[in-house]
């Protein structure tokens, strides 16, 4: 019982969390900082949230057991950075030099 | 509303060369005869021999990966009969095309845009799912892939795309911007009719099928090997195919994507591609080739394994190098998903982008020639036997090199600026996925063949074959070299320059010599099926293998093993062989539980092909249906109970004690009996070096 | 090896082949929602490129369509959907009987029905103010991306619902022990790609 | 270096029939474009080489009974593995850093001078379109450029894709509709040379083809001056040639006396860019190049 407590725990920490940054993320809107500035924001509690639900809700942690997935993970993140950046990267050095 | 869309008997080649006879449309319709015969002498040749149940019990409704495999090969083969006429009507056409030629403009975009889609994806395609299905579940000692049915699926939907190409012949036109496919050519505005839609709903469900092949063949080596079987005593097909799968689950979504974000722009008006209103045909490029490149080294990587097999084998050594070769699997497979741009340096972009992509391009050279230079000492010192998967070696070797040697060179923006888009990248292509490729798999299906079949393929018609392949592919590619360096475009239906003819000629020359190869591997399978009982290797190891595999009869059994080896290292069954007890008797055997026969991938097939043309002629009421079939097909199977058999251990000992009895009465052979009916799949020791 | 393994996952004691099955199908299961992220990707990467004056044409923007509120309230229904969802898991490995987890699921396909209903209506108020997804290339994009997740999320009610029939006639036996431990990645993959959706498409376009 | 002077001989000796190729140059891009061919070929030979002779060698020498050193169990070597990646990895390096300073210095972009000759290039279903607004000259299929003189193309299409090339003078470059690219090249002598485009665009590809030519300051002048009582090039004359067809049979639709016409509106080649950005479609009868185009202005 007590581990059903502590796994029910985990999914309300996570859950929280998650709410946290997303008040973050969307408080940054009407508090109008500077556009870099809330786009970092922006950035940085999105990766934090997809991180928190990672570990809470999709149970991957650095244990032994999760490896595999984690590294299954990481390699298709790699992946898509690649593909990913590199099209924006491309289309936008194209349409630069286009118009 | 229209019941039957837009369709009409105006649609077909027919109602063309009725209305206008000339040779073009005589071409048309007579390709629309054949297909139309071909698959009418196929029911009626199966209704004869009364064909129908063992198609239906043993073929069309398995779930066996061998079988599938097999499957997957026979598309493979009918596809590649079509498109080697095309390419054969291709280069006649062109011998021909000074100021004009045969065939119209519009027939010969048609044909260079089926012949490519086809190639790729209904050809060489299918080989390699075909060949990786039937091989690494034996190569690492597993009873099927890891989900049987999800294969059947696949093999429907790879199907459905066949299909539907196939019926583009007899109904209504295909598209004809090449297998790229590019808009805003291909957008409604420019291409008004059919033929992308068939294209589309062609790739799509192609592209789906290989990523769920490309999932199961990842889960199957990742999760299913025999105790023992570490990744690094993996043979080197099976570590091929697990790097080509990788490939397949990340760079089959964008062709997807891409081919479904052009369906929008067709069908409901987006404008994600268009010249008007903000489209983006440059971003087609960009999320097509994230799909094309890779798509080419999952083609190849799998041959690859198939060089580092026979090399080993058929020069009676180990494979030299291993740790070399593994590494330089995945980091081609790796690196491929960085240099997509490479086929579109001339788009405009700046220095630094070509730059950085140019150079990750150039980087691949490098892996592949550790390869290259692994099987070569492979080969130094070993015993070599000149049989005809080594043939092929040899052809892959010196041609390969070429080929690769114009992919570095066309890895230079500064060059590819004057030769892309010309015939210098279409001799390219085709020197790396011939030699490359298909030589590839033609050595992989002559020294596989045996071990599903039972039976090995006549080693003299398979020579004459090979050789027939090697010289038509030079006279027929080297001389586009040429013509691409004097300016000749690609996809040119006609030219006016006198001096492109000689080679034109030459070309044309060749792709005669490639009918002749074709029709001398076709004869290969006809005399070897004649000669069976000669040619019959029923215990199961006719080249002396090294790998798991070769440690089962031939034909294999549906279980392939009859208890799941324990392996305790590298070429486990060779060591067997050398100092171990081979064929060792077993003392317990226990029921085997297999999926039980379905007819899921079959019901996906027709479904949707169905919703294919359906959507291609705007037939909506049978897009609706097929599509909600396909739907209900898949919730149904969610419900179903009682998927799976059990073999009985009786039976299991029954048969692997039989086949231990008669390896125990046999003698085996020595390699010099090889290709004769002495060889009955058992190896004895080589003799004593001299 | 524990039962442990995929928490969620409780087959018992004596259920090797199961098991050994139901780790393949979730592996497999992983590796298909890598796969789908690329999809996700690409159409990420298309809209980051098609958020540009020429790529609107001329229509509508950011700043004329998107609602904040309606966001924020999307995103409120899914993320305690996801909750839910991870309520019914712990159902599955803790409680015996079908009752709790048939109604943590039910509650989580409403959360996610109401989702779809925001989401909807959004669409039709952006089509009202002309902004259909054939007025710029930025729009089309828009809607392939912001469409492909209410897609998704459709399918996933659709897949609730035939898990609840399933309990309904068999009761929780191991296969729908494992479909269900499947469910849960997707959702909260759905999740997960939810917030890429409010950050980079909503958020960045009203920064 | 042997080597690399056989295969230049070979390449000359072959030159008739590369005539219209950049193996025989027109000028200073294309005849870089050669060398560095020629340097990149010359270099991998180092690492092919060895392949293309020891195989059929060690396929010859290890044949199974002839009876040479066998050693089955020859599965690594530290030296050998070194050779193999390192050499490899040596060639890509030099290669590399060739190209990186080859890619930037022919740039397409990069000017080749000082004040280079403005020419716009339209791409049109299935012909080229130049512009010389400073001249005030259009040409349809023709191209003619001063010997000596650097030359900028701007180049856009009204049709669908298309990809630019002169071999003879520089590589090609795609052109799109509502965009811009942009290709220097340059002649170093009088001469004449055959452009095209190479991407596929439909039943007339094979026609879309142009003449080049290179001439000195006195043809430049003449051939200027010859325009200025052609035709003129406006709005009507442009719906023409928007529609179908090659630049013969434009011309001849035209009533051209050759290829030339009078510039009218200097800035015709920004309202085709722009027409793709106004914000409204283009309906397929709009559509230059489209099969149903039907312009306006002929209705
Ligand atoms: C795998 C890919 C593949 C293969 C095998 C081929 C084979 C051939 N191709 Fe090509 N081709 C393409 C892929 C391929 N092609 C692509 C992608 C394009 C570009 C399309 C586009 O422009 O969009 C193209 C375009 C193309 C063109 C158009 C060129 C142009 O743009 O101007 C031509 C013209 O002649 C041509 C010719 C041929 C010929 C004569 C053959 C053959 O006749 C050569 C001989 C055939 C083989 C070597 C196959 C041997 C294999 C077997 C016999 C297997 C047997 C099977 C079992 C034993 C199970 N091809
Ligand atoms: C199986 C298929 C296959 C394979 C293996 C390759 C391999 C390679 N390809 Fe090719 N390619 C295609 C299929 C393939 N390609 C197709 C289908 C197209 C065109 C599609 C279309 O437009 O329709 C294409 C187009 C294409 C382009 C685009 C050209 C253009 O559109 O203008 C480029 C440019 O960089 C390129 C490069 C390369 C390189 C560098 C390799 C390298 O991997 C080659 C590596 C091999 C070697 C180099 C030989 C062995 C090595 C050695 C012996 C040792 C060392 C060598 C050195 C150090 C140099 N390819
Ligand atoms: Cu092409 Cu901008
Ligand atoms: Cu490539």
């Amino acid at each position: 019982m007590s581990e059903e407590r502590r796994e029910r725990r985990s999914y309300l920490i996570g859950t929280l969390l998650s709410i946290l940054l997303t008040a973050i993320a969307f408080a940054t809107i009407p508090l109008d900082l500077p556009r870099g500035g809330t786009m970092l924001l922006i950035g940085i509690s999105a990766v934090l949230q997809v991180i928190v639900q990672l570990r809470f809700f999709l149970h991957i942690d650095l244990s032994r057991q999760k490896r595999e997935d984690l590294q299954l993970i990481l390699f298709s993140l790699l992946l898509l950075g690649i593909m990913a950046g590199g099209t924006i990267w491309i289309l936008t050095n194209l349409s630069q030099r286009m118009m | 509303m229209k019941l039957l869309g837009n369709l009409n008997w105006d649609v077909t080649p027919f109602s063309d060369a009725i209305n206008d006879p000339s040779t073009n449309t005589f071409v048309a319709a007579g390709a629309a005869s054949l297909v139309i015969i071909g698959a009418v002498s196929v029911l009626i040749l199966l209704t004869w021999f009364r064909l129908w149940r063992p198609l239906w019990r043993d073929w069309l409704t398995s779930a066996d990966h061998k079988r599938i495999g097999v499957m997957y090969i026979v598309l493979a083969l009918v596809m590649l009969a079509r498109g080697v006429a095309e390419g054969a009507v291709m280069r006649g056409h062109q011998a021909m095309a000074l100021n004009g030629g045969p065939l119209s403009a519009d027939h010969f975009s048609e044909l260079f845009s089926t012949h490519g889609t086809i190639m790729i994806l209904f050809v060489a395609m299918p080989l390699v799912t075909g060949l990786i299905n039937i091989v690494v579940p034996l190569q690492i000692g597993a009873r099927d892939m890891a989900f049987p049915v999800m294969n059947q699926v696949s093999l429907g939907l790879t199907a459905a795309g066949a299909a539907l190409i196939m019926v583009s012949l007899v109904i209504g036109r295909f598209e004809t911007g090449g297998w790229t496919a590019y808009p805003p050519y291909t957008g409604k505005v420019f291409s008004p009719g059919e033929g992308p839609d068939y294209w589309i709903w062609s790739v799509v469900p192609a592209g789906l099928g290989s990523m769920l092949s490309g999932i199961n063949f990842a889960v199957t080596i990742y999760k299913c090997r025999a105790p023992g079987m570490t990744y690094m005593r993996m043979p080197l097909f099976t570590w091929t195919a697990l790097c080509t799968a990788i490939m397949m689950i990340y760079a089959m979504p964008p062709v997807t994507v891409s081919s479904l974000m052009l369906a929008l722009d067709r069908y409901a008006g987006f404008h994600f591609f268009s010249n008007d209103l903000g489209g983006n045909m440059m971003n087609y490029a960009n999320i097509f080739w994230m799909f094309g490149h890779p798509e080419v080294y999952i083609l190849v990587l799998p041959a690859y394994g198939v060089w580092s097999e026979v090399a080993a084998t058929f020069s009676a050594k180990q494979l030299y190098g291993y740790v070399s070769l593994v590494t330089a699997t995945m980091s081609i497979a790796v690196i491929s998903f960085t240099v997509w741009l490479h086929h579109f340096f001339t788009m405009g972009q700046s220095a630094s982008v070509n730059i950085a992509f140019g150079i990750a391009t150039m980087i691949i050279a490098v892996p592949t020639g550790v390869k290259v230079y692994d099987w070569m000492a492979t080969l130094w010192r070993g015993r070599i036997r000149m049989t005809v998967p080594v043939i092929y070696l040899t052809g892959f070797f010196i041609l390969f090199v070429i080929g690769g040697l114009t992919g570095v060179i066309l890895a230079n923006p500064t060059i590819d600026y004057q030769v892309h888009n010309t015939l210098f990248l279409v001799a390219h292509f085709h020197n790396v996925l011939i030699p490359g490729v298909l030589f590839g798999m033609l050595a992989g299906i002559h020294y596989w063949f045996p071990k599903v079949f039972g039976f090995r393929l006549d080693e003299t018609w398979g020579a004459r074959a090979a050789g027939l392949w090697v010289v038509g592919f030079c006279l027929t590619f080297l001389p586009l070299y040429v013509l691409g360096l004097m300016g000749m475009p690609r996809r040119s239906p006609s030219f006016t320059d006198p001096a492109y003819l000689p080679m034109e000629y030459l070309a044309a020359f060749g792709a005669v010599v490639i009918l002749g190869a074709l029709a001398a591997t076709f004869t290969t399978y006809i005399v070897s099926i004649r000669h069976r009982k000669w040619l019959a290797v029923p215990l199961g190891d006719p080249w002396d293998g090294r790998t798991l595999e070769w440690a089962t009869p031939a034909p294999v059994p549906e279980w392939n093993f009859a208890v799941i080896p324990e392996v305790s290292s590298r070429d486990a069954f060779a060591l067997e062989k050398e100092g171990g007890t081979p064929y060792a008797p077993v003392s317990r055997y226990a029921d085997i539980t297999l999926p039980r026969r379905t007819t899921m991938g079959l019901t996906v097939c027709v479904a949707t092909t169905g919703t294919g043309f359906a959507l291609v002629w705007h037939i909506w009421w049978l897009v609706i249906l097929c599509f909600t079939g396909l739907l209900l097909t898949m919730i149904a199977r969610a419900f179903a109970t009682n998927t799976e058999q059990i073999i009985p251990a009786a039976e299991v000992a029954r048969q692997h004690r039989r086949w231990l009895d008669a390896i125990a009465q046999n003698t085996g052979i020595t390699r010099d009996a090889e290709c004769t009916s002495a060889n009955r799949g058992l190896a004895a020791p080589d003799e004593v070096i001299r | 090896m524990s039962q442990n393994l995929h928490p969620g996952l409780n087959l018992g004691a004596s259920h090797g082949d199961a098991h050994q099955q139901s780790e393949l199908s979730v592996f497999g299961f992983w590796v298909f929602l890598m796969s789908d992220l690329i999809t996700f990707g690409v159409l990420f990467a298309t809209y980051a490129a098609s958020s540009t004056p020429i790529a609107m044409a001329g229509g509508p923007g950011p700043a004329a369509l998107f609602d904040l509120t309606s966001t924020g309230m999307q995103t409120a229904f899914l993320l305690a959907s996801s909750l839910t969802c991870g309520m019914a898991s712990l159902a599955l490995k803790y409680r015996e009987g079908p009752r709790r987890i048939a109604l943590w699921l039910a509650v989580t396909a409403l959360l996610g029905a109401g989702f779809l209903a925001l989401e909807l209506r959004d669409f039709a108020d952006m089509i009202a103010k002309g902004a259909t997804p054939m007025r710029s290339g930025w729009l089309s994009s828009l809607y392939a991306l912001v469409g492909l997740h209410g897609l998704h999320i459709t399918a996933g009610l659709v897949w609730i619902v035939v898990l609840l029939l399933l309990i309904w006639r068999r009761g929780v036996t191991d296969l729908i022990k494992t479909r269900l431990l499947i469910f849960a990645l997707y959702w909260h993959f759905l999740d997960l790609v939810w917030i890429g959706i409010f950050s980079v498409v909503f958020l960045r376009g009203l920064a | 270096m042997r080597r690399l002077s056989v295969l230049t001989i070979l390449l000359i000796a072959a030159s008739p029939a590369f005539s219209q190729g950049f193996l025989t140059p027109l000028g200073p891009v294309a005849e870089d474009q050669r060398a560095h061919l020629i340097r990149v070929t010359a270099v991998t030979m180092i690492a092919i080489v060895p392949v293309l002779i020891g195989v059929p060698l060690i396929l010859w020498r290890y044949r199974r009974g002839r009876g040479a050193a066998y050693r089955p169990g020859f599965e690594f070597s530290l030296p050998l593995e070194i050779t193999m990646w390192g050499v490899p990895t040596a060639i890509i390096i030099v290669l590399g850093g060739w190209l990186w300073q080859s890619t930037h210095k022919l740039d397409p972009y990069r000017p080749l001078g000082p004040d280079p000759l403005q020419v716009q290039v339209i791409g049109l279903n299935w012909k080229w379109l130049f512009l010389y607004p400073d001249q005030n000259v259009a040409s349809i299929g023709t191209l003619v450029i001063p010997e000596g003189q650097p030359v900028q193309l701007k180049l856009t299409t009204d049709t669908v894709m298309q990809s630019f090339m002169v071999p003879a003078l520089a590589g090609q470059i795609y052109a799109m509709p509502g965009m811009v690219t942009d290709l220097n090249l340059m002649a170093n002598a009088e001469g004449e040379a055959t452009g095209r485009n190479t991407q596929f665009n439909g039943v007339g590809f094979a026609d879309q083809s142009i003449a080049v030519r290179a001439v000195d300051d006195a043809g430049w002048q003449a051939w200027v001056e010859g325009a200025g009582n052609a035709p003129a090039l406006d709005s009507a004359s442009y719906a023409q040639l928007g529609r179908r067809g090659s630049a013969s049979d434009a011309a001849s639709a035209l009533d051209l006396p050759d290829s030339r016409m009078r510039l009218s509106e200097p800035d015709l080649f920004h309202q085709v860019v722009s027409s793709y950005h106004d914000g409204q479609p283009i309906a397929p009868d709009q559509q230059p190049g489209a099969p149903g185009y039907q312009p306006e202005a002929m209705k």
